[in-house]
């Protein structure tokens, strides 16, 4: 058909913009919670407002392959930036607006941006200072002009202004506006659309250079996935830099023609959900587990009927839930109980957390924990997971509805070719795969395998299903001395969405069996302690209690059958564990500052332990150096007792074949 | 310091002329022939100890107490006798030493009631809505709205004042005062009861106003920190009679000043 | 001219003897508004159920007699018969009832304080006003259904008819009963005048109303202050009723004498006693003289309002009114 | 519980300051609007029309008015019952002097007459604040019913000194006399009171609002922030005596039919409104709708308990219904001191926050 292939000739985002001002003129592009009232702007009088800042910009200098530095948090008019500066074929970079002046001055420098779009005073602040170490960044523009009256303009420009010298141009020379449209139906889709650094936890920055036509080609193929159209409506609250915001709110919002809204501030988000309830929700699981908690928190303080009536329907929702979700069959007294739980609890909570329109949502990053998961999925909400990552723009695999666990991450997505390389490590090739890491050619390599696969660094397998299940960082996964897979982090993860679990740390690679620490969550086994009145002055105390040391053996086995189930998994059940004498901190260099265990350290510090438990022992002293919260250091020495545990056969593996 | 003119405070045209004013209450003189000016665009601090008359001069020029003698000059007219709501309307707006906020209504509604003078539909037009009233409504939403950015104040929007904590109050109170878009702004001790944090908000406000606004600003304040940080010229009284006039610096190593209120030169 | 007209020092002093009235309710006003700031409504009504208490109590009604008897088919209707018969009650009887009565007050000025005025605290002034008004009608309500709703003589032998005396003195005519209200009230506007002057309570009364913590301070806790003013309050409304209820029957009409009160209230100043004293004389002889003298050529009936207006006029040339110092307002 | 608000979120001033801002409530009012003017005409009869149906608009009107005055500008006023006589006086010797006046414009024209007298006996407001205003008030009370008992021409000198309402029609309907049908009664009254409901709405939401609550709030500092408070006061004044007017004119032309002023309109009316605004709600409109309805409807509901149910004698149920009244008042003055509509919202804002308690 004509339609289709005028829709595939799209292949950059600023085409995308012109077709959806045509296509959908006066259905809204963009809101911003401004000035009280969501001002929305359509999609014409975005184009109007794109196209008057980008022939500002190319007043300003810009041309073809410029660079663009974009730092702040989500307002249209940075979004807006990155549609014009790519109308001109230039580049932009969008910068976390968090990062610290070290960070910021290297990515600018090694983007070579002439130009920098901020926020406020407080970046034009930041790049002011850095102006020596970046001499070829010529402008600054930025979108507030709070405080910043009196700074000297020379290189400094408002917002308004660049754009009010764009608007004269074309009012100046209705030439002017037909040469820009034409400059962008000339653009290619094979021209670089974005570069995004990657937040460097390990050495300095990547920046990952995406084409147009590879990100208009992942987002076409994902908004059709979940049915995205021009009547739907999303948040934008993710940092600008972060992948995730350009993929899924700006390329899918271009390629769909749906409309994004900006919160007021970042301290407004919760407010702002509940007024626009999405229809589209993306959100890592912490955010979940924070609103999880908060949901929790609040209903304490409700009265004791609201509170059973609470409890009764979430059981109900925890019963059939998912299962009318995904349209399974359910008894029609459920579905009654259902309907009225829906009136009475399920509805006004999505109502309060701004979930009551939500079509789609999705969660990624780091593992969910099963209950968390299901917690939202039995309200109602189409809640599903997705794995990607920077260099595939976050498009790998992702849940189709109804086929949708807590455990995996989805099925491939169309056009994806996935291959596990024998060290377990996931491999892909993807219409959304990098064009390579900027002036880094070594790197991009060091990524790619020598048939084009990009290495994922993530190790996991596919279940019997055909959907992808991500196990653990491939360099972290080891193998058991006769030879079975074993993936700590998988361990420790299941480990820890047992609420009164807070830290486990899992060893068995080079070994004969999987032993783990464990540290018991204060707060929740704390509160267990108050209402059994059980008296303790310590951790180490409750975490030596036998109830306590009885309910652990319990979650552990309950982990050791989950593992049987699973066929890859099962050979790599935990036989021993010990509850640690005191809590893994930060502090004494057992967690990193982001909180995740350092498993080397911990093993070296804590070896008579270890020791312990592949010795057979059942008890074993340690004594820890420790620093107390005023930077005093002590020594704390303990007896720790040591259980084993009950490992479950094979067969239980075929239920899970089934 | 504030940045409005390259023009030193006192040479800049004047503002509003306070001349020979004496007021009392019943036999007891609050106020005895006191005269000073303000100038286009300065900060001017008023000053002095408890009970010197700050207040009742404050009251004086914004036509709440009638001085016995004396004249006032705004703009060139000189009055001898006015009521507070025509000297709202001729560009003096003000916030007072105890809030003074309309408790019952919101944040948004003090602040728009503020906006008063600056609207004109009648009441038949009012009591229509549709139409002229609502368009002047939403016009005067909108210059409110940018008062409620300019503060910060977003937040409690729709909240009634009288649920807002203290500082919060007084900065409603500054938007109520600004919403009039006066000429001259009379701030009575904006930072009374404020901690160090709030404080130093309130100076960032008082500065911006200053500048952003171009708005000619008295004010009353106890912190010598403050005063001496934010004014361009300050006046001293005591026991109702002018004992100091002039920039900061100069005022504080005035000796009848120390004598009477800093006690020691403020360092 | 006016002068020497013996007409004019007739109305005069049947003015006086009015006004005297009127200072007698003011003056429970005033008590209670100086000391817990509740403009009370229900003083009026606080009257008539006191004159209808003190009559139940001579004449030994059965206290609610008639919702009893239709209820239950039974038929109550006295305790006792009054002693004395048709020649007045004896004396020690009133006083007796007239004590009886005074105990009822005082009870019913606790219950006031402990399930009215307790649970209001803090609130604004309109609504302890409007909560008066609720308490007018409970009282009416609860008088009519203990009491019957039928009009009550009151006879407690005071002395009535017009005095002889003063008519052969000044051929004046003056009621004795009107003499005897007058002294009554005088003798009760002076004590309760030297009783907030010069006791330690009185003193204490008069601080809550300027600072309920200074009132603490004196060691008298705000609750008993209350009780104590309602109390008075309640005493004085007794007075009021048992001179208005002599003269003119005890019904419901007893409690607008309430409406009397208030412009004098208007006049002399919420908070001041002596603006009660001198309002009310002044109110009593300005109406009846207004009455006397302009009411013929305008229709009559002018007490209702005249009041008022001699109040309103007075206001807006003095707002302060008779007594106040002149405000100066702060900002 | 009830509320969907996710999504229901405004991009216009205009939707954002609506009268009711929340889809549900709107979609809500005029469903009830549609019951009351569409439905109820279809089954109104003669007791409910002269009992409560009548009784609850006319007053209705009455407590807007009041309202205004004493809930949004905070002028305490005991002279309503006056000021309705004037609506009723205007509207007899408009309908007896003038007879082809329509009657949408005569009661307007009442109201009118009544705002200019409003304004007259406002004046003292200026200089008298509190609860001495309160009082000065019963002057123009004891004085406006004193005057229209007092000057015959006000009554035509009628030999009983009562109005009577001649029979008047309009579009065809009978509104007046002994053949005035229900339902044209009850709409006529309807219109009135949802119009001036409007206008109510209006009135309070906008600048002379909020200069009104400003003067109520706090007076002095209104007036330096610019509110003129001569203006304010007798806007209020007037605006409130043309309600608490055309209240009046209702009561007398489509309701009694015939009135004399000291029965019809003394204090008691005046203290009448004034519960219905406090048990209602100061300062909302809502509230002097429903405080009207309570005040209306509780005297019914109890002549029927008692009377009815329980037989008792028409004075004893009289008295006891005073009591509970009285026991009601101060009830709720404790329960809630900021009325009915304040408690709605306390409730309003537990439902959209459900399951949530706060």
């Amino acid at each position: 058909m004509a339609g289709d292939t005028a829709r595939l000739a799209e292949d950059t985002f600023p085409k995308l913009l012109l077709r959806n001002a045509a296509l959908f003129g006066d259905r809204p592009a963009m809101r911003e919670k401004d000035l009280g009232i969501w001002q929305t702007w359509t999609w014409s009088q975005m184009l109007e407002e794109v196209r008057a800042f980008s022939l500002g910009l190319r007043a300003l200098g810009l041309q073809a392959g410029g660079k663009v530095a974009i730092v702040g948090s989500n307002r249209p008019r940075l979004y807006w930036t990155f549609a014009a500066v790519q109308s001109l074929g230039a580049v932009p970079i969008p910068v976390y607006s968090d990062a610290v002046a070290e960070e910021m001055a290297f990515v600018l420098k090694h983007a070579e941006a002439t130009m920098a779009v901020v926020e406020d005073q407080e970046q034009v602040d930041k790049l002011i200072g850095l102006a020596k170490r970046l001499p070829k960044l010529k402008h600054i523009i930025y979108d507030d002009d709070r405080g910043l009256k009196n700074y000297d303009h020379t290189t400094l420009h408002p917002f308004d202004d660049v754009q009010d010298s764009g608007r004269s141009l074309a009012k100046a020379d209705a030439g002017v506006v037909a040469a820009w449209e034409k400059h962008i139906h000339e653009g290619k889709g094979s021209d670089t659309s974005v570069i995004l650094y990657t937040s460097g936890t390990t050495g300095q920055s990547k920046g990952v250079m995406l084409t147009a036509e590879r990100c208009v080609g992942a987002a076409r193929d994902t908004v059709a996935f979940d049915r995205l159209t021009e009547t739907d409506e999303t948040l934008a609250y993710l940092p600008l830099a972060w992948v995730g915001d350009h993929y899924l709110n700006y390329a899918q919002g271009m390629v769909a023609g749906f409309c994004i809204a900006c919160p007021e501030g970042p301290e407004t988000v919760a407010v702002d959900l509940k007024e626009i309830g999405p229809t589209f929700y993306f959100a890592p699981p912490r955010v979940f587990e924070g609103l999880l908690t908060q949901v929790m928190i609040r209903m304490e303080d409700a009265g004791a009927l609201k509170r059973r009536i609470f409890s009764y329907f979430m059981d109900v929702a925890k019963q059939h839930g998912e299962a009318i979700l995904d349209g399974k069959p359910v008894p029609f007294s459920a579905r009654l109980k259902y309907a009225l739980g829906n009136m009475l609890v399920y509805g006004p909570l999505k109502n309060v957390l701004g979930f009551s329109r939500i079509r789609v949502a999705y969660t990624a990053g780091e593992a969910i924990g099963p209950d968390l998961f299901s917690f939202f999925r039995s309200l109602g909400i189409n809640l599903k997971q997705l794995y990607g990552q920077t260099e595939a723009f976050l498009y790998v695999t992702a849940q189709p509805d109804g086929a949708v666990r807590a455990d995996t991450v989805g099925l491939p997505m169309a056009n994806v070719d996935i291959r596990i390389a024998d060290n377990g490590e996931v491999l892909f090739k993807s219409p959304g795969m990098f064009a390579g890491y900027y002036k880094d050619k070594a790197k991009t390599k060091e990524t790619l395998t020598k048939d084009g696969y990009v290495m994922t660094g993530d190790a996991g397998f596919f279940e019997a299903d055909g959907q992808l299940k991500i196990i653990d960082r491939a360099k972290d996964v080891g193998k058991l001395k006769d030879g079975t897979l074993f993936a700590p982090k998988y361990i420790e993860n299941k480990l820890k969405f047992f609420p009164d679990v807070k830290e486990a740390v899992a060893f068995g690679d080079q070994r004969d069996k999987v032993c783990v620490f464990l540290n018991i969550d204060l707060t929740s086994v704390g509160n267990w302690a108050e209402r059994n009145n059980i008296a303790y002055a310590s951790y180490q105390e409750l975490a030596n209690h036998p109830d306590v040391l009885a309910t652990m053996e319990k979650h552990v086995r309950q982990v050791n059958a989950d593992l049987a189930r699973e066929p890859q998994m099962a050979g790599a059940q935990i036989a021993r564990f010990l509850v640690l004498h005191k809590e893994l901190d930060a502090d004494d260099g057992e967690l990193t500052r982001t909180q995740k265990v350092r498993r080397s350290f911990i093993a070296e510090r804590y070896q008579p332990l270890i020791d312990a438990l592949y010795s057979g022992a059942k008890e074993a002293d340690i004594t820890t150096e420790v620093t107390y919260e005023d930077g005093r250091k002590g020594k704390l020495s303990a007896r720790v007792k040591i259980s084993d545990v009950e490992r479950y056969d094979v067969p239980a593996m075929k239920e899970a074949a089934e | 310091m504030t940045l409005v003119d390259t023009l030193p405070a006192g040479q800049r045209e004047v503002l509003l002329e306070v001349d020979n004013i004496s007021l009392s209450f019943g036999g007891v003189k609050a106020i005895s022939n006191i005269s000073f000016d303000i100038r286009v665009g300065e900060i001017r601090a008023i000053i002095g100890p408890n009970g010197a008359g700050k207040t009742s001069m404050l009251n004086v020029i914004n036509g709440f107490y009638h001085p016995q003698e004396g004249t006032i000059t705004f703009e060139g007219v000189p009055r001898k006798r006015m009521r507070p709501h025509h000297a709202a309307t001729h560009g003096i707006a003000r916030t007072f030493q105890n809030i003074a906020l309309f408790r019952g209504m919101s944040t948004l509604d003090n602040i728009m009631t503020g906006r008063g003078t600056l609207m004109k539909r009648n009441l038949l037009w009012q009591a229509l809505w549709t139409g002229p009233a609502e368009a002047e409504e939403i016009e005067h939403r909108e210059a409110v709205e940018k008062i409620i950015d300019f503060l910060e104040i977003q937040h409690i929007r729709k909240t009634p004042v009288g649920r807002l904590p203290y500082g919060l109050q007084k900065r409603v109170e500054l938007g109520r005062a600004l919403a009039a878009e006066p000429r001259l702004l009379l701030l009575d001790e904006p930072m009374a009861g404020m901690n160090r944090e709030e404080k130093e908000d309130m100076s960032r406000f008082i500065i911006d106003v200053n500048t952003q606004f171009g708005t000619t600003i008295a004010l009353i304040e106890h912190d010598m920190g403050v005063v001496m940080d934010l004014s361009d010229r300050v006046v001293v009284l005591d026991y109702g009679k002018k004992i100091g006039d002039g920039p900061p610096e100069e005022v504080r190593n005035n000796q009848d000043v120390i004598d009477a209120y800093l006690g020691v030169p403020h360092e | 001219m006016f002068l020497t007209d013996p007409f004019f020092w007739e109305v005069v002093i049947s003015g006086l003897l009015a006004g005297v009235m009127y200072s007698l309710v003011a003056l429970g006003f005033v008590l209670i508004f100086k000391a817990s700031g509740i403009f009370n409504f229900a003083q009026g009504v606080l009257a008539l159920f006191a004159a209808l208490t003190l009559v139940g109590f001579m004449d030994g009604q059965v206290p609610f007699a008639h919702v009893i008897n239709e209820a239950l088919g039974t038929n109550y209707h006295h305790w006792y018969e009054t002693p004395g018969g048709g020649d007045g009650a004896p004396i020690w009887f009133v006083a007796l009832s007239i004590a009886a009565t005074t105990a009822v007050m005082i009870l019913l000025a606790w219950l006031v304080v402990k399930v009215v005025l307790k649970p209001l605290v803090n609130q604004e002034g309109i609504i302890l006003f409007m909560a008066t008004i609720g308490l007018a009608f409970v009282l009416e309500g609860v008088g009519d259904l203990m009491w019957g709703a039928n009009i009550k003589v009151l006879d407690i032998g005071l002395p009535s008819g017009p005095s002889d005396w003063i008519i052969d003195q000044t051929g004046m005519f003056v009621n004795k009963l009107e003499i005897s209200a007058a002294v009554v009230a005088v003798i009760l506007v002076v004590s309760l005048t030297l009783f907030s002057q010069y006791t330690k309570m009185g003193r204490a009364l008069r601080a809550v109303a300027d600072d309920h913590q200074a009132a603490l301070s004196v060691g008298i806790s705000l609750e008993t202050i209350w009780w104590i003013v309602w109390s008075v309050a309640g005493i004085v409304a007794l007075v009021a009723g048992i001179m208005w209820g002599a003269s003119s029957g005890v019904q419901f009409s007893l409690s607008l004498i309430a409406l009397k009160a208030l412009p004098v209230l208007m006049l002399g100043g919420f908070t001041s006693i002596p603006g009660a004293i001198i309002g009310g004389l002044i109110i009593g002889v300005g109406e009846k003289l207004f009455e006397f003298y302009i009411g013929p050529m305008i229709g009559g009936a002018t007490e209702n309002w005249f009041a008022y207006v001699l109040a309103l006029g007075f206001l807006l040339f003095r707002p302060q009114g008779l007594f106040g110092e002149r405000i100066i307002e702060r900002i | 519980m009830l509320y969907r608000e996710a999504g229901d979120f405004k991009t216009t001033y205009r939707s954002d300051q609506q009268t009711f801002p929340i889809k549900s409530e709107r979609f809500l009012f005029w469903a009830v609007i549609a019951l009351v003017a569409l439905a109820v005409p279809f089954f109104i009869n003669d007791y409910l029309e002269k009992a409560v149906l009548i009784p609850f608009l006319v007053y209705a009107m009455a407590a807007l008015g009041l309202n205004i005055l004493i809930g949004y500008c905070g002028q305490v006023s005991l002279g309503t019952g006056g000021f309705m006589a004037v609506g009723a006086y205007a509207t007899y010797k408009l309908m007896t002097g003038f007879e082809w006046m329509p009657m949408p414009v005569i009661i307007i024209l009442a109201g009118f007459i009544t705002a200019s007298v409003g304004i007259v006996f406002g004046l003292p407001s200026l200089r008298i604040k509190g609860f001495y205003l309160a009082v000065a008030t019963l002057a123009s009370q004891f004085f406006l019913v004193w005057l229209f008992n007092k000057v015959p021409w006000f009554y035509n000198h009628s030999a009983t000194g009562q109005i009577t309402a001649p029979p008047r029609e309009f579009l065809g309907f009978t509104l007046t006399g002994a053949n005035a049908e229900p339902y044209a009664t009850y709409l006529f009254c309807l219109g009135f009171v949802f119009v001036f409901a409007w206008v109510a709405r209006n009135l309070t939401r906008g600048r002379i609002g909020r200069q009104w609550m400003a003067i109520r709030d706090m007076d002095i500092a209104a007036e330096i922030i610019g509110v003129n408070p001569l203006m304010s006061k007798l806007s209020a004044f007037a605006v409130s005596s043309f309600y608490i007017g055309i209240a009046g004119a209702l009561y007398f032309s489509v309701w009694t039919g015939a009135a004399e002023v000291t029965e019809a309109f003394g204090i008691d009316k005046s203290f009448d409104v004034l519960f219905m605004i406090i048990i209602g709600g100061l300062g909302s409109i809502l509230g002097s709708l429903i405080g009207a309805a309570f005040i209306v409807l509780l005297p019914v509901l109890m002549t029927n308990i008692f009377a009815r149910w329980l037989g008792m004698s028409t004075e004893i149920a009289e008295h006891m219904q005073i009591t509970i009244v009285g026991v009601l008042i101060i009830f709720f003055l404790i329960k809630e001191p900021h009325g009915i509509a304040a408690l709605w919202r306390t409730i309003k804002e537990k439902l959209r926050l459900w399951p949530f308690p706060h």
